[in-house]
């Protein structure tokens, strides 16, 4: 391994962070410079597992601390969302997509189906009462050149 | 004098809100020339070295483009 | 008060995290909406405070923390910065312009100078061999209009 980085950060459930926390992530995952096109992919996942912990873990809280952390370990990028807020019932079920169970809030049940889709691996576990964790995985093309080669 | 210094330096500032937008528009046109002239997608450091700011700041300006940095911009420009 | 908001970040002392460092508290802040100048004023300080901690609290040994918070409470921005570092030997000495113990690094000396200019309150706490904690308020200017009717 030749390039390792880590950051640590945590915020309160205010909406207003959701923003703060995508521009963090994508800001320090910079360093790898990747495409703007990953870019936007993490961006988006960060967006999503924010959000969730602060409407469904802390239902908008704001006394609630989100946890934040990345790390990168070469041209691998993992990110952890943690919350202490309700918790999951059934997170199988959480994670189908169009599954949500604030449907009056417009909320798309796509979340973690995005996740899934932009991300190589997605971990999520959870305890009823006590919060909810997401890991996110992603591997990123940073040297178009190495690219061609492979 | 205070306030009168206060307002002179009001009068004259530029909100933050605005000059992201700005440096945001620079970047999407930069990023539309570079998609074009690469064939793929630019990565960061070169929208970077083409504005001349750092990659941290393409990421922070971009941020500008997805939403209004106040409800006072939305309702009034 | 109306408005509060916070966060607390950690991240490693290496010379990248110094513009994601940067980047971040400017993020942060710019909920409040600023004008320019105070924002390019804040990445200032948090510049020099966050490189002064890489550089001369933890000599570049990229295996220790600097932390980070930044706290809104109405208009008024407070940032604290604090190594593990080494720490400072006088504190008073090393305030002064243009005072530095990195000569052969074409430092300045200015560091703590800029902090007071462009800040309204400068603490600085340390203990030899313990770290330093670096204390930076300053109120902004978040709305014209309301500056015209004082
Ligand atoms: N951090 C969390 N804390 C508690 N429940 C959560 C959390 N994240 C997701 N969930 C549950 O999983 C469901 C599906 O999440 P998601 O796919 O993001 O869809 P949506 O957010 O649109 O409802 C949510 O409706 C919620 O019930
Ligand atoms: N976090 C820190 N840990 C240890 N020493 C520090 C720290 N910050 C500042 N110093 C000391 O204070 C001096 C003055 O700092 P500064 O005004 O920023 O100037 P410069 O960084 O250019 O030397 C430094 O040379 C160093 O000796
Ligand atoms: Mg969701
Ligand atoms: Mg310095």
């Amino acid at each position: 391994m030749t390039f390792h980085n880590k950051m640590e950060l945590r915020f309160k459930a205010k909406s207003e962070n959701e923003a703060f926390a995508r521009v963090t992530v994508a800001s320090f995952v910079s360093q790898l410079d990747p495409d703007l096109e990953q870019l936007t992919e993490i961006k988006t996942v960060v967006s999503e597992a924010v959000t969730n912990a602060i409407i469904h873990g802390y239902e908008e809280n704001e006394e609630g601390w989100v946890f934040l952390s990345a790390e990168i370990n070469d041209n691998e990028v993992t990110i952890i969302i943690r919350d202490e807020g309700q918790g999951i019932k059934d997170i199988e079920q959480a994670r189908q997509p169009l599954f949500t169970t604030k449907p009056e809030m417009e909320r798309s049940g796509m979340g973690f189906t995005i996740m899934e889709n932009f991300m190589d691996h997605v971990e999520v576990t959870s305890e009823e009462g006590k919060g909810t964790t997401v890991k996110l995985v992603k591997k990123l093309i940073t040297n178009p050149n190495q690219a061609l080669c492979n | 004098i205070g306030e009168i210094q206060r307002f002179l330096r009001d009068d004259g500032s530029v909100k933050v809100s605005r000059s992201l937008k700005e440096t945001a528009n620079r970047i999407r046109r930069k990023k539309d020339e570079l998609t074009k002239e690469l064939g793929r997608q630019p990565r960061v450091s070169e929208i970077a070295e083409a504005l001349d700011i750092s990659p941290e700041e393409v990421v922070f300006a971009q941020e500008a483009m997805r939403e209004p940095a106040s409800i006072h911009e939305t309702v009034y420009e």
